[in-house]
């Protein structure tokens, strides 16, 4: 007997992956039921996602908008997952989801109203670009301060477990948000708790500069689940049928075991950080090349020719029609005025108490004052 | 009516609460079987069960996110912070995510239900980490809705309005009169509304404004003072946050003289706020200028908490140089 | 002397502090290789290694942890938060740990070393949160030091006497004029002292105070109010922790008049405390109430940001309603 | 190939014990070398902190002092871990880890003054009893808000590391204080920047009434060690031979590979949690007094006695001698004066700034004016 450490070696996890690049599935695998229509679905929103992503980092460079932030390399990790689940489960999201909210049914014009902040923005135009968030389609308001909708995941699916719903959440953040206080905290709680939600971790690569290997030395993520006594898996985040089978098993057993559950989706973040990144300062554009070849979209789409539910025709429209659609959306869609100026008193309670009233009553005078400094507001008061 | 101390208020309205809603739900830490380190949720768990009365693991930031996504899903989350000392941790997702959760999303989502409770202050020997009073901290903040009972009363009838408030609240107890605090107090529901202040003397030469444990040595400066013929207001303000302006307003008007106590140190505590709204508002009816008898600016001390603290005889000192001004 | 902006100045200063004392270490997100997401790191880690520069995990609160661990060790950390919007996860840290481990240990230990650097405020499109001006949080917390530059040449100096301080001290940037406050540097070392106030214009009608980047606005209103024949005594505070109240004290018995002007939130913000201690001090010499130009009491906003803020017309027309009062 | 997921069943955590009850060693067990005067030392100090905990809990219940903690239970646990360590190493503590202090050497003298709050504690009376630290000893002060010493312990060792210095930290944490932000955030630091640290949890069952079922779902906090990449091993904490065994390897790679290294060590709080504790309403004494069967004292003294290093004479007039010096030191530093005044605004700073000093001068007059309400500093002005 003697005193022996465990290491990462006593743990290994191996990646879950069914689909190889050229869109085979590897024989023997397992993988989800799937129909043609809901995978057609499924990769027309990724291709909506990739377009959205290329246009509106264009509209950035163009100065039409401030910001933007792309989910370029990891719409399988998103997809795959999103698409596992019911529309009334709860998806809380980091911020870089568009794929999911695109399948969950948000428009195009709710798209651009968000990152227009105008008077049509479901937010009321209080976030930047690409905090996008609608009750409607139970997709919880995107925060900038990393890692908070952890534990915020976990007490939304106990509110579920309790109401007796039949629904669970859906719960994403990044490799850096994992190094937060608050995951520690939610996966602890998610666990001893007992609280349906599956947590997808999307391992990128990246937080803005910082690569995994400053971000932690163990393995991964998935190798803190099984510390939380949380079952845990890492799948290919390139392969959208990993992603997908993963996830349907996932959330099957967190409603049948009211339990939380661990996916690590291993992808990389294709593009800069943001428009407001330039990653020629931290990372080699041989080893984003290396990446962009396991592009998952691309991957996909051999699938589905394979299985004779896409053709190249129909890719070449459906981009036309979605590149001419996102574009004559924007168009439309960043003429809308800013939100009222009441707005900027309104929802900080549910109804403005005294003081806000009287400084806005005072906001109101000033803006009469000098009407050309303020143009957004001083001629609508 | 029935005889309760402050602690046995808290728990009957917790326990109305959660017979009134059964989305009502109490979390933290040692709560449950054990009914919290104070016994402030005794017997809960027994009569509602674990799933609405539970321990929550150790984690201040875990609690506050778990009961902020509790509340968005809309149930009705009480947090217990077993000491207010220890609510820092949680101070991102009360300050970040509570107070900016229905202004960020438009509206379209919102933490309604979400109250927190814990107790606050000094006066008991518990040193820098167990005598904290962090209201002002949080009072910084638009979206939150910040109260400090001083009474059984008060905190029965103000702690059932913030569990039904539609905004999150941050209710303070005051742990040093948890026991020692008592009155009459109605078994029935109640409620006393948020962002009144109480009138609980009348005078004519100062005004005297504190809240929670604080008041027991503004009514005792208040008692020496009236030995002396100087005629005391007393304003019991219960909530901070939006707090009373007018009825302090008119006060001070009548009065030409205030005096603000709070138990926390005084660089940025919240008796910095009221006076610079009230020498704004009251400026040609001010007599003297508007004082402060508040903690020192250090941490809170253990061997001479009684020289640190803003006793009656300050208070009492802090009147007198007011009035003779 | 050379022309560098604040974030050139910041980058000067660091690179000044850890060429003269090999102890000093910088740390922060992103501020390893890529030189931080505003670059006020840049070219650090090449010049003092990997051990001395480095990126940590994402986690406010193990950074600021580690930091205090470091610096309790004797180090001399220079921890960035990458957004002051982003500190609220090291609240317990800095205000629990930082602020209280001399006094706690009863001076066997500190952490005179360390030194938060982080970039605040608003105008820059940030929204909710990247856009906070966080100061007051902080100020009522005995133990700290607060300091806020305006300039590049204060940046610098203020700077390297904050990372020298024997008492930590938090170090707010102002990212709107990051590179557009542009000003003569010395390239040689040199400090400011934390605690004094610096007169920058001198006047007769009305003392303006402000920090930061709302000096630019102060300094606007004054120029307008001076072409109606107003004469400002501008005020630029620089430290808020200790805050230079003789300075602030001269300056309103000459004037009689005090506008404090921040952008953070109304309520709870430092002009409450300023425009408190100042009523009391300056009481009879007081014209015209205290006023404060502040941010509206709501989170900061994206899409009518400029209405929000306490711009230069908003000061301007309180600088003639102070006057006319 | 199938999606599958894994669970703490991957993860099969040993204990390491090698003393059975009668202090026996289990043949074949490799246990680090200790000499019979270190032995002699480490239980000496035991058995004093037992002495020192039930004299002060008695002397909290007579009123003499305010509160008090004991570390009865988990003496092998604090004296194994904290023997294996130099004395230039920094121990960065919870606060039940009185033996290890005890071991450094501080004085009965230094544990009264701590806890009476008078003028000659090192703390200037500034915390409540059980918070001691002591320069001298490389014992960094207690602070109550839990886990915050977690990520400094990291920072602290990252320093020793920078500075050259041949020392680590030693770093004490409760079963509890692990499901703070906290830990997770001073873990992951600890493996990335590679700090020579030893975590040692002291998993004792309890953190105040609630159980470690309701603390986590997980093995333990063994189990997470594994997800940071950091070497971890489950001791037997009630077997002074395994603690002690554990830490001397655990030191030693933490300093030859500047690593952070992770002990669990299982034990028992077999007292209440605090002097303001009644652990009846939440435990059995069944519960109680099987684990009172383990006690490590005992443990180690079937050994030492096994070992011819120690006999029942010398016990019973150790545990005399320490009785009556802890009667005889309580007596006589619970007379001594709280600090003086001045205290109150020393340290708040290196040097008391102006407004403080302002604070202070009218304090001083205001108590000039009430001298018998304020007895403890109107005489000393
Ligand atoms: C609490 C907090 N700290 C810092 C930031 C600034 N920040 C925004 S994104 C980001 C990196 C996040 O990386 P990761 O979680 O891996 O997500 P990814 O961008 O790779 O999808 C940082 C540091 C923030 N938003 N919130
Ligand atoms: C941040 C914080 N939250 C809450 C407390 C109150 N508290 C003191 S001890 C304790 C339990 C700690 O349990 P554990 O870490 O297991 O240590 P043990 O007492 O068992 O040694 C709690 C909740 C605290 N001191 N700090
Ligand atoms: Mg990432
Ligand atoms: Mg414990």
């Amino acid at each position: 007997m003697k005193a022996e450490f465990i290491t990462s070696a006593n743990l290994p996890i191996p990646t879950f992956s069914v689909l190889n690049a050229d869109g085979v599935v590897s024989p023997g695998a397992e993988i989800a039921p799937l129909t043609e229509a809901k995978a057609r679905k499924m990769y027309s929103d990724m291709l909506f996602t990739r377009v959205l992503d290329e246009r509106m980092v264009a509209a950035q460079r163009q100065g039409r908008l401030s910001f933007y932030l792309t989910c370029t390399g990891e719409e399988a990790a998103v997809m795959g997952t999103a698409a596992a689940f019911s529309e009334h489960d709860m998806i809380m999201g980091q911020y870089r989801e568009q794929a999911a909210l695109r399948f969950r049914g948000f428009t195009t014009k709710q798209f651009m109203n968000q990152m227009f902040s105008n008077e049509l923005d479901l937010g009321k135009g209080r976030q930047m670009p690409i905090h996008y968030g609608c009750r409607a389609l139970n997709f919880m308001t995107i925060s900038s301060p990393l890692g908070t909708q952890i534990p915020q995941a976990a007490g939304y699916a106990y509110g579920q477990k309790l109401e007796g719903k039949d629904a669970c959440t859906l719960c994403y953040f990044g490799d850096g948000a994992a190094s937060e206080g608050d995951f520690h905290a939610g996966l602890n709680m998610a666990a001893v708790l007992k609280c349906p939600v599956v947590f997808v971790a999307r391992n990128n690569g990246y937080a803005i500069s910082t690569p995994t290997s400053e971000q932690f030395a163990g393995d991964g993520i998935a190798s803190r689940g099984v510390g939380y006594g949380i079952k845990t898996i890492r799948v290919d985040g390139n392969d959208i049928l990993a992603t997908y089978t993963a996830a349907v098993a996932a959330r099957a057993m967190a409603l049948a075991n009211k339990e939380p559950v661990l996916i690590e989706t291993m992808s990389y973040r294709l593009g800069a950080h943001s428009t407001s990144d330039d990653p020629s300062g931290y990372r080699s554009r041989e080893e984003e090349d290396k990446w962009r070849d396991k592009d998952p979209i691309n991957r996909m789409k051999n699938w589905l020719l394979a299985q004779g539910w896409w053709s190249e025709d129909e890719e070449k429209s459906t981009l036309e029609e979605y590149r001419s659609e996102v574009l004559a959306t924007m168009k439309s869609e960043e003429k809308h005025p800013s939100p009222k100026l009441e707005e900027l008193i309104n929802d900080v309670y549910d109804v403005p108490p005294a003081h806000l009233q009287a400084q806005y009553e005072s906001l109101k005078k000033h803006i009469e004052l000098y009407p050309e400094h303020y143009p957004a507001t001083s001629g609508r008061l | 009516m029935a005889k309760m101390n402050l602690l046995q208020a808290v728990n009957s309205a917790l326990e109305t609460a959660m017979a009134d809603n059964d989305r009502v739900v109490c979390l933290g830490e040692d709560i449950g079987k054990f009914g919290g380190v104070f016994r402030a949720t005794s017997n809960l768990q027994e009569k509602f069960g674990r799933d609405r009365v539970f321990n929550t693991p150790l984690t201040e930031q875990g609690i506050a996110g778990f009961a902020i996504g509790l509340a968005a899903q809309g149930a009705v989350p009480v947090a217990e912070i077993q000491f207010a000392d220890y609510i820092f941790p949680a101070f991102d997702q009360i300050v970040n995510e509570a107070a900016k959760f229905r202004y960020r999303s438009g509206n379209e989502f919102d933490v309604a239900g979400l109250t927190f409770r814990t107790p606050y202050g000094g006066g008991i020997a518990g040193g820098l980490y167990h005598s904290q009073s962090p209201e002002a901290y949080f009072c910084h903040t638009p979206g939150l809705k910040i109260v400090v009972p001083s009474t059984p009363y008060q905190a029965k009838g103000l702690l059932l309005a913030a569990i039904r408030d539609p905004n999150p609240v941050l209710f303070f107890e005051p742990k040093a009169i948890y026991r020692a605090a008592i009155g009459e107090v109605p078994e029935e529901d109640y409620e006393i509304p948020i962002g009144k202040a109480e009138v609980t003397e009348t005078g004519t030469d100062i005004t005297l404004l504190a809240w929670g444990a604080q008041m027991i040595a503004v009514n005792k400066a208040a008692a020496m003072a009236r030995a002396d013929g100087i005629s005391c207001e007393i304003i019991d303000l219960r909530s901070l946050l939006p707090w009373d302006v007018e009825t302090v307003v008119a006060s001070v008007i009548k009065t030409g003289r205030l005096l603000v106590s709070h138990e926390a140190c005084r660089t940025g505590g919240f008796g910095a706020e009221i006076a610079t709204e009230i020498q704004e508002r009251c400026f040609l009816y001010l007599e003297s200028p508007i004082s402060r008898v508040t903690g020192m600016d250090t941490p809170y001390p253990l061997a001479l908490e009684k020289e640190y603290m803003a006793d009656h005889l300050k208070i009492y000192e802090a009147i007198k140089s007011s009035v003779k001004f």
